[in-house]
C-alpha cells in the first residue's frame, strides 16, 4: 500500500502491488480458491441428488461390493492420495528451488493421476460388461455421473499437470515463482478430497 | 404495418433452414423418383377375412366433451375394434411374410398412405405403408387433434392439428409392425400402422377382401393382423401372371 | 524486473507492454483481451438476443390476441411451426420456452452481469483490467457457441425445447411426451455451456473486485454498482454450477437413459423443481442486484445528491443474497411438496421483502432534498424503482400461500415476473446502457430520441403488463395456446387483444432505441470526458478510455457519492480528487 | 380495472378472497405513498437555477422506523396466511366424513375415479369417468391426485383450488362446494401440446341428485 502511483506492471505482480489491501495472495491463488468455490457447488448438486434419491429409495441400491468392486477402487483411491503427496513433495522443491525435484515429482504426479483414470476406465468396460449400464436404475444413474464428472475433473487435473511440467521442463518455476504449480495443486487436492467423498458414499455405504 | 414487416424479416432469419413455405419438414426420403406400385406384372394375392361366431361387443365412446364430434354421430358411438359386417372382417393388414428374395429392393409407392381423423376416431383404424412412402395425416375435424406416434425401431413423433383441413406428412425408415398412433386430447382413438420393407401389403376393407398384387413368382408367407383378434399366416404359391386365392378366418375365440 | 502472469491453467504471458504496441483488428476488436471491448462484445450479442426475445414474444403476443389467425409475414414459417401463418400449439409452448431461455439466460443476464460487471468493474474500482483478462476473453467466445445451439434449436427436427424455460421434468426428459427431442437436448448443452461461461466470468469478477481495487478505494468506497455486480458474481459462481449439475442429469436422463427425474424406477420429478429454484431463485437475484446497483448510482448522480444510507444499501444487497438462497420452495407451494415447508418457505419469502423494501425507501430518500436532473438514464432509473415497487408489491401476494394457491401459475406471476425483470432490470439496463454509453463509444445518443423511446416505452410497457394482473386474477392460466378453450375465459379476449397492441407498439419503440443506439456510435456528438458531471473513476479518464485505462492507478479520497459537497464550488466531487486538509469536524463523510 | 376476484364456490373462496383482499389494501397503501412520494419529490425537488441539493447521507431512526414498519407488516401478513394455508392444505385439514375419489391426470384428460354407491374405493362398485367430475354441495370431497405421464396441475378456479399432479406422487386435495351449478377444471402446469385444452366439466349437484347420479353409475359398475 505504500505506493502512491503505482504502476500497470505492478498489478500482475505476485501479490499485486500498489493496489488497496485484498486478499493477501496473488490472483491466480485467488482466483482458484474462488473457483473451487464453484466446484463444491457442482458436486453439492450431484451428491445432493443422489443422497435424496437413495433416501428416498435405498431398496435401488444393492449391497457395498454387490455389483462394484471394492478392493480394486480402494487401491485406486490409495493411488489418488498418493498423487496429492507427490504434489505436495513437487510444490515443496520448488520452494527450495530445487527444479529437478519438481520435474521428478511432477511425473510421478502425472502418471499416478493417469494411472487413476485408467483404472476407472478399467472399471467401467467390466462393469458395462456385467450389465450395470447407466440405465441400470438409480444405482447406475447416479454411479456413473458421479464417478463420471469426478473423472472428468481428474483428467482435466492430468492434462494441467502435464502442462506445467512441460513449463517445469521449460525452467520456468523458480523458488521465487511457482504459482503455475502451486495453483494446479490446490485444484489436483480438490479432486483428490472430492474422491475421498465419493468413495465413501458410493462404493462403502 | 412497417412493424409487422421488420417483424416477419426478423421471423424469417429465425427460421431460416427450416424449409421453404409450405414444404415444412417433412422427412420424407425420396426413392425411385415416382415408381409405379410394382403391379406392373407378376401375380397376385386375392382373398377375403372372415368372421365366424359373435363378434364382441365394442365399447361405447362418450363424446358428449366434443359437441363437434359427438354431432357427427346420430346415436352414441362405438369404439370400432372389431368390424364385422356380414361376417367379413375389417381392419385386417395382410401382408407377405417372408418368401420374398433376399436383398432385393422394391420402389416404393408414389401415392400416400393417407389416414383421416374424423369424428374423433381414425379412418382407416388399420393401415400399412412402406418404408419411405409418404403417410399423409389429415384431420377432418374443427378440433384439436394431436397425433402421437410411439415407435420402438422408428423415431417417433408428436404433433397436433388444431384446424380441420390440416395434412401433414410423415413417413418411416424402418421395418415396424406395428407403429400405434394416438390421440391424447381424445384418449379413445387409437390405430395402428404396420410399416413394411416391401410393398406387398393390403387392408381389408367392410367388406373384408383384399388384393396384394405385382409379386414375383413364388411361394410366400402371408399374414394376416388384427389389432384385437391377432395373426393367421398361411403359405401361397403365387404363380408367374395370374391371381391364388387365400382366404383367412377368425373367430370370436382367437386371441 | 519479471512481469510473468499464470492463469489458473499455469499459463504465461507478458502483459506488461501490451498496452504500448500496435495491434492487429482481430486481437484489438475480436479476440480482445480488454474488458472494455470484451463488454461491448457481450452487449452486441445479449441485445441481440433481447431483439430475438422479444420478436419471440411478439408471436405470442399474435396468437392470443388474434388467436387462430393468420400471423402477418406468419407464412415464412415452416409447417412445422405455423401452417398458413397459424401458430401451432407445439410452436407456441416453444415461443414461451425460448422467450423465456432468451431473455433471462442470453439477454438480461449477460446484459447486467456480461457487459457491464465487465465494462465496469475494472473501470470503477481503478484497475486497468481484469484479474484474467485471457479468462475474461473465453468467458465471452464461450458463450458465443452457447448462444449459435440455442438458436439452432429452432431448425432441427421436432422443434425446439418446449417445455418452459424452468424445462419441468418429466415433460423436458421424455421426447414422446413433448414431440421434441434435439431441441431439448441443445438447450441442455447450450446452458451447460452458457454455465461454464458464466461461472469463468463471475471468478474473474470476485478476484479482481477483492485484489485490484485502487489504493484508497476501501469496501465501504465502492460504489453500489459495483457492490450489487461483486455480489451477483459470487451469486452467479454459487448457483450456476447447480444448475450445471441439474441440467447434465436432465441431459442423461433424456440420452443415455439414467432415471434421475423419471418415476418409472425411483427418480423424482419434485427433485427437479428443487434443484432448479434453488439455482433459480438466486438467479432472480442475479437478474435484479445489478439493476439496484445501477439505479442506486444513477439516481444519486441525477439528483446530485449522497445515496440515502449507503451503509444499509450495501447491507440490503448482502441480506438479500443470503436470504435469496432459502426461498426457493416458494415456486412450489403447488407442487406437492409438504405444506409444513411451504410455510417456512412463505416466512422466509416474506422476509426478503425487507431488504428490498429498504432499498425503495432509500432510493426516495436520495431523491428528497435533491435537485433532480431530469437525464435519460435519471428518467429509466426513476422508472425502475417505481415499477419494482409494483412488482416487489405483487410479488407479496404470491408469498401468501392461500393466495398463491389461487393465482399460482396464472398471469398474475407473468405480470408480476415482467414488472421485475422488464420494468425492474430492463429499464435499469437501459438506464445503464444511456448512462455508460458516452464512455463506451466516445459519443452520446440523441437526447431526444432516447426520451422518446422512453416515455413510448414506459407507457406501453404498462399498458402490456398492468392488466396481465387482472387477467391472473380472473384465473387466466400462464402458458395457455388459447384461452378461448375454456368458458370462463372467453370473456377475457378483448383484454387479450389490448395487451397484444400494446405489446406490438412497445416492441416497435425499441427500434427507436436500436436507431439511435448504432446512429450515435456514427454521427453522435462527441462525448466529453465527464458528461454527466459523476465522481466515479471511470469519468475520469478519456471516452472511451484507453487500453490499460489509467495512466496511473489513481488515489481514490472518497466514496462515490459526494455530491453537491459544500467542500467544493462545483455539485460533484470525483472520488479521486485530493483536496487542502480539511480542518477537524468537517462535512467529509467515510 | 378489475381487482374484484370471479365468484367463489367454495369454503375456501372465503377465506381465500378475504385474505386477498386484505393484502390488496396493504399494497395498495404502500403502493399510493410509495408512488405518490416519489412523484411528489421529482417535482418538488426538480433542478432549479441557484438550488443545490442538501448534502445529506441519510437517516438513521428513519430506516430503522421504515424498515421495522415493514418486516411487521409482512410477517403479520405471513402469520394470517400460516393459518389460511394449514387448514387449506395442511396434511391434518380433510375433514373425515369426505367423499374420496381419485383423480388421474393425463396427457391431456382428467380420469376421475368415484367411490359408488358405499363410497369406498377399492370396491367393486368403483367407476371411472373421463373429464367429467360430479360432486355434492356442501360436502367435502378429497381427491388423490395422481399423474401418469407429465406434471399437471388440478384447478378449478371457481373454487380456488390447485394442486400439481406428479408423476409417481399421490396428493391429497380436498374441496368443498358451496353452490350447485357447472364450473370448468384447468390444467395450470404447462403437460406437453394439449396443455391449454386439457379441461374438464365440474358438475356441482344437490345432495339427492347426486346420489341418484352415483347409484346409476355404480349399478353400470358392478354390471359389466
Amino acid at each position: 500500500m505504500a505506493h502512491a502511483t503505482p504502476t500497470l506492471e505492478e498489478n500482475m505482480m505476485d501479490p499485486p502491488r500498489g493496489y488497496e489491501e485484498g486478499a493477501g495472495v496473488y490472483n491466480e491463488k485467488l482466483g482458484m480458491w474462488v473457483f473451487l468455490g464453484s466446484e463444491i457447488m457442482f458436486f453439492t448438486a450431484l451428491i445432493g441428488s443422489y443422497i435424496i434419491l437413495r433416501v428416498a429409495h435405498p431398496e435401488a441400491w444393492k449391497p457395498p461390493g454387490e455389483v462394484l468392486n471394492v478392493p480394486l477402487t480402494a487401491i485406486n483411491t490409495f493411488l489418488l492420495i498418493c498423487s496429492s503427496v507427490t504434489m505436495v513433495k513437487a510444490f515443496a522443491a520448488i520452494q527450495d528451488g530445487n527444479l529437478a525435484g519438481l520435474k521428478r515429482w511432477l511425473i510421478a504426479t502425472v502418471i499416478i493421476g493417469a494411472g487413476f483414470v485408467g483404472v476407472q476406465v478399467f472399471e467401467y468396460i467390466h462393469l458395462v460388461n456385467d450389465g450395470f449400464v447407466p440405465s441400470e436404475g438409480l444405482y447406475g444413474s447416479t454411479f456413473y455421473t458421479m464417478t463420471g464428472f469426478h473423472g472428468f475433473h481428474v483428467t482435466v487435473g492430468v492434462i494441467c499437470l502435464m502442462y506445467v511440467t512441460w513449463r517445469a521442463f521449460q525452467g520456468k518455476y523458480s523458488a521465487a515463482d511457482h504459482r503455475g504449480v502451486e495453483v494446479v495443486g490446490l485444484y489436483w487436492h480438490f479432486v483428490d478430497l472430492v474422491w475421498i467423498i465419493l468413495f465413501t458414499i458410493v462404493y462403502l455405504i | 404495418m412497417k412493424r409487422i414487416l421488420i417483424a416477419s424479416a426478423v421471423l424469417s432469419l429465425v427460421a431460416c433452414g427450416g424449409g421453404d413455405e409450405g414444404g415444412g419438414a417433412v422427412d420424407t426420403t425420396a426413392q425411385g423418383g415416382g415408381a409405379a406400385p410394382a403391379a406392373a406384372g407378376g401375380g397376385s394375392v386375392t382373398g377375403s377375412v372372415t368372421f365366424t361366431g359373435t363378434p364382441p361387443a365394442n365399447p361405447t365412446i362418450d363424446m358428449s366433451e366434443e359437441a363437434v364430434c359427438q354431432g357427427k354421430y346420430a346415436s352414441t358411438p362405438a369404439d370400432p375394434e372389431v368390424m364385422v359386417t356380414s361376417g367379413k372382417l375389417a381392419n385386417v393388414v395382410v401382408h407377405v411374410k417372408s418368401g420374398l428374395p433376399a436383398g432385393q429392393t422394391f420402389p416404393v409407392p408414389s401415392a400416400p398412405a393417407v389416414i383421416d381423423q374424423e369424428g374423433c376416431l381414425y379412418h382407416p383404424r388399420a393401415l400399412a405403408v412402406m418404408v419411405g412412402q409418404t403417410l399423409q395425416i389429415k384431420n377432418s375435424d374443427a378440433v384439436l387433434h394431436n397425433i402421437k406416434a410411439v415407435p420402438t425401431k422408428n423415431r417417433g413423433f408428436n404433433i397436433s392439428q388444431p384446424r380441420a383441413g390440416m395434412t401433414t406428412e410423415r413417413s418411416f425408415t424402418t421395418e415396424e409392425i406395428t407403429v400405434p398412433l394416438e390421440c391424447n386430447v381424445h384418449g379413445w382413438m387409437h390405430a395402428n400402422i404396420a410399416v413394411l420393407s416391401h410393398p406387398f401389403f393390403a387392408t381389408t376393407g367392410a367388406d373384408g377382401s383384399f388384393t396384394i398384387s405385382g409379386l414375383p413368382a413364388g411361394t410366400y408367407e402371408i399374414e394376416a393382423r388384427h389389432e384385437k383378434l391377432g395373426t393367421k399366416t398361411m403359405s401361397v404359391t403365387v404363380p408367374a401372371t395370374g391371381s391364388v386365392p387365400a382366404n383367412f378366418a377368425f373367430t370370436a375365440t382367437t386371441s | 524486473m519479471p512481469t510473468i502472469k499464470s492463469s489458473v491453467a499455469g499459463h504465461a504471458s507478458a502483459t506488461g507492454e501490451a498496452h504500448t504496441h500496435e495491434m492487429s483488428f482481430l486481437r484489438k476488436y475480436i479476440f480482445s483481451t480488454d474488458h472494455k471491448i470484451i463488454g461491448i462484445q457481450f452487449l452486441i450479442m445479449s441485445l441481440v438476443f433481447l431483439l430475438a426475445g422479444g420478436v419471440l414474444a411478439m408471436v405470442i403476443r399474435w396468437q392470443l390476441g388474434f388467436p387462430g389467425q393468420a400471423m402477418p409475414g406468419g407464412g415464412v414459417l415452416p409447417d412445422t411451426m405455423a401452417p398458413d401463418g397459424i401458430v401451432l400449439p407445439e410452436f407456441y409452448n416453444a415461443l414461451v420456452t425460448m422467450h423465456g431461455t432468451f431473455m433471462v439466460f442470453f439477454a438480461i443476464m449477460p446484459l447486467l452481469v456480461g457487459v457491464f460487471g465487465n465494462y465496469l468493474i475494472p473501470l470503477k474500482i481503478g484497475a486497468p483490467d481484469m484479474a484474467f483478462p485471457r479468462i475474461n476473453m473465453a468467458s465471452f467466445w464461450i458463450a458465443v457457441p452457447a448462444g449459435i445451439m440455442m438458436i439452432a434449436g429452432f431448425v432441427v427436427e421436432g422443434g425446439h425445447a418446449a417445455a418452459g424455460w424452468t424445462s419441468y421434468a418429466p415433460l423436458s426428459e421424455r421426447a414422446d411426451l413433448s414431440g421434441v427431442s434435439m431441441g431439448q437436448i441443445l438447450w441442455c448443452i447450450s446452458l451447460i455451456i452458457l454455465g461454464l461461461s458464466s461461472i469463468l466470468g463471475s471468478f474473474n469478477y470476485i478476484t479482481t473486485v477483492i485484489n485490484l481495487r485502487a489504493p484508497g478505494m476501501h469496501w465501504f468506497r465502492l460504489p453500489l454498482s459495483i457492490w450489487a455486480l461483486f455480489v451477483t458474481a459470487i451469486l452467479v459462481l454459487l448457483a450456476m454450477p447447480i444448475l450445471s449439475g441439474a441440467i447434465i442429469m436432465l441431459l442423461f436422463d433424456q440420452t443415455i437413459g439414467t432415471h434421475f427425474f423419471g418415476p418409472a424406477q425411483g427418480g423424482q420429478p419434485l427433485l427437479w423443481q428443487h434443484l432448479f429454484w434453488f439455482f433459480g431463485h438466486p438467479e432472480v437475484y442475479i437478474l435484479i442486484l445489478p439493476a439496484m446497483g445501477f439505479a442506486s448510482d444513477i439516481i444519486a448522480n441525477g439528483s446530485r445528491k449522497p445515496v440515502f444510507g449507503y451503509a444499509s444499501m450495501v447491507f440490503a444487497i448482502l441480506a438479500i443474497a443470503v436470504l435469496g438462497w432459502g426461498v426457493w420452495g416458494h415456486h412450489m407451494f403447488m407442487s406437492g411438496m409438504n405444506p409444513t415447508l411451504g410455510t417456512s418457505f412463505m416466512i422466509s419469502t416474506m422476509l426478503i421483502a425487507v431488504p428490498s423494501a429498504i432499498k425503495v425507501f432509500n432510493w426516495l430518500g436520495t431523491i428528497w432534498l435533491g435537485s433532480v436532473r431530469f437525464h435519460t438514464p435519471m428518467l429509466h432509473a426513476v422508472a425502475f424503482v417505481s415499477m419494482f415497487i409494483i412488482g416487489g408489491l405483487s410479488g407479496i401476494f404470491m408469498a401468501s400461500t392461500p393466495v398463491d394457491i389461487y393465482i399460482h401459475d396464472t398471469y398474475f406471476i407473468v405480470a408480476h415476473l415482467h414488472y421485475v425483470l422488464f420494468g425492474g432490470s430492463l429499464f435499469a439496463i437501459f438506464a445503464a446502457i444511456t448512462y455508460w454509453y458516452p464512455k463506451m463509444f466516445g459519443r452520446m445518443m440523441n437526447p431526444f430520441w432516447a426520451k422518446a423511446h422512453f416515455v413510448l416505452t414506459f407507457v406501453a410497457y404498462n399498458f402490456v403488463f398492468f392488466p396481465m394482473h387482472q387477467l391472473g386474477l380472473q384465473g387466466h392460466m400462464r402458458r395457455i395456446f388459447d384461452p378461448n378453450e375454456y368458458e370462463f375465459l372467453q370473456h377475457l379476449q378483448g383484454l387479450n387483444t389490448f395487451i397484444s397492441i400494446s405489446a406490438f407498439v412497445l416492441f416497435a419503440a425499441q427500434f427507436i432505441f436500436a436507431i439511435n443506439f448504432i446512429a450515435s456510435w456514427f454521427v453522435g456528438e462527441k462525448a466529453p470526458d465527464n458528461p454527466w458531471d459523476d465522481n466515479g473513476l471511470e469519468w475520469t479518464v478519456p471516452s472511451p478510455p484507453p487500453h490499460g485505462n489509467f495512466a496511473t492507478i489513481p488515489r481514490v479520497y472518497r466514496g462515490p457519492y459526494e455530491y453537491s459537497s459544500p467542500l467544493v464550488q462545483e455539485d460533484f466531487l470525483p472520488q479521486n480528487r485530493e483536496l487542502p486538509p480539511q480542518p477537524a469536524g468537517s462535512a467529509a463523510h467515510t | 380495472m378489475n381487482w374484484l376476484l370471479p365468484p367463489g364456490a367454495s369454503t375456501f373462496a372465503t377465506e381465500i378472497d378475504w385474505l386477498y383482499y386484505v393484502i390488496l389494501w396493504v399494497t395498495g397503501i404502500a403502493f399510493v405513498v410509495t408512488e405518490v412520494a416519489l412523484v411528489w419529490f421529482l417535482i418538488r425537488y426538480r433542478a432549479r437555477p441557484g438550488v443545490r441539493a442538501t448534502h445529506y447521507h441519510g437517516n438513521v431512526k428513519a430506516e430503522v422506523i421504515w424498515t421495522s414498519v415493514t418486516a411487521a407488516a409482512v410477517l403479520v401478513l405471513g402469520l394470517m396466511s400460516a393459518g389460511g394455508w394449514d387448514r387449506i392444505k395442511g396434511r391434518n385439514s380433510v375433514p373425515g366424513d369426505a367423499i374420496p375419489i381419485i383423480v388421474h391426470a393425463k396427457q391431456f384428460e382428467w380420469q376421475i375415479t368415484y367411490p359408488g354407491p358405499d363410497l369406498q374405493l377399492g370396491t367393486a362398485d368403483d367407476f371411472t369417468v373421463r373429464n367429467q367430475l360430479h360432486v355434492p354441495v356442501d360436502r367435502a370431497v378429497n381427491a388423490t391426485l395422481t399423474a401418469e405421464d407429465a406434471i399437471h396441475s388440478f384447478f378449478v378456479p371457481a373454487w380456488r383450488i390447485k394442486q400439481d399432479a406428479v408423476p409417481g406422487m399421490r396428493i391429497q386435495v380436498w374441496f368443498q362446494p358451496t353452490q350447485t351449478g357447472q364450473f370448468e377444471i384447468a390444467c395450470a402446469e404447462l403437460c406437453g401440446l394439449g396443455h391449454y385444452r386439457m379441461k374438464g366439466a365440474v358438475t356441482v349437484h344437490s345432495q339427492e341428485e347426486f346420489d341418484r347420479w352415483n347409484v346409476n353409475r355404480g349399478q353400470l359398475a358392478l354390471g359389466q
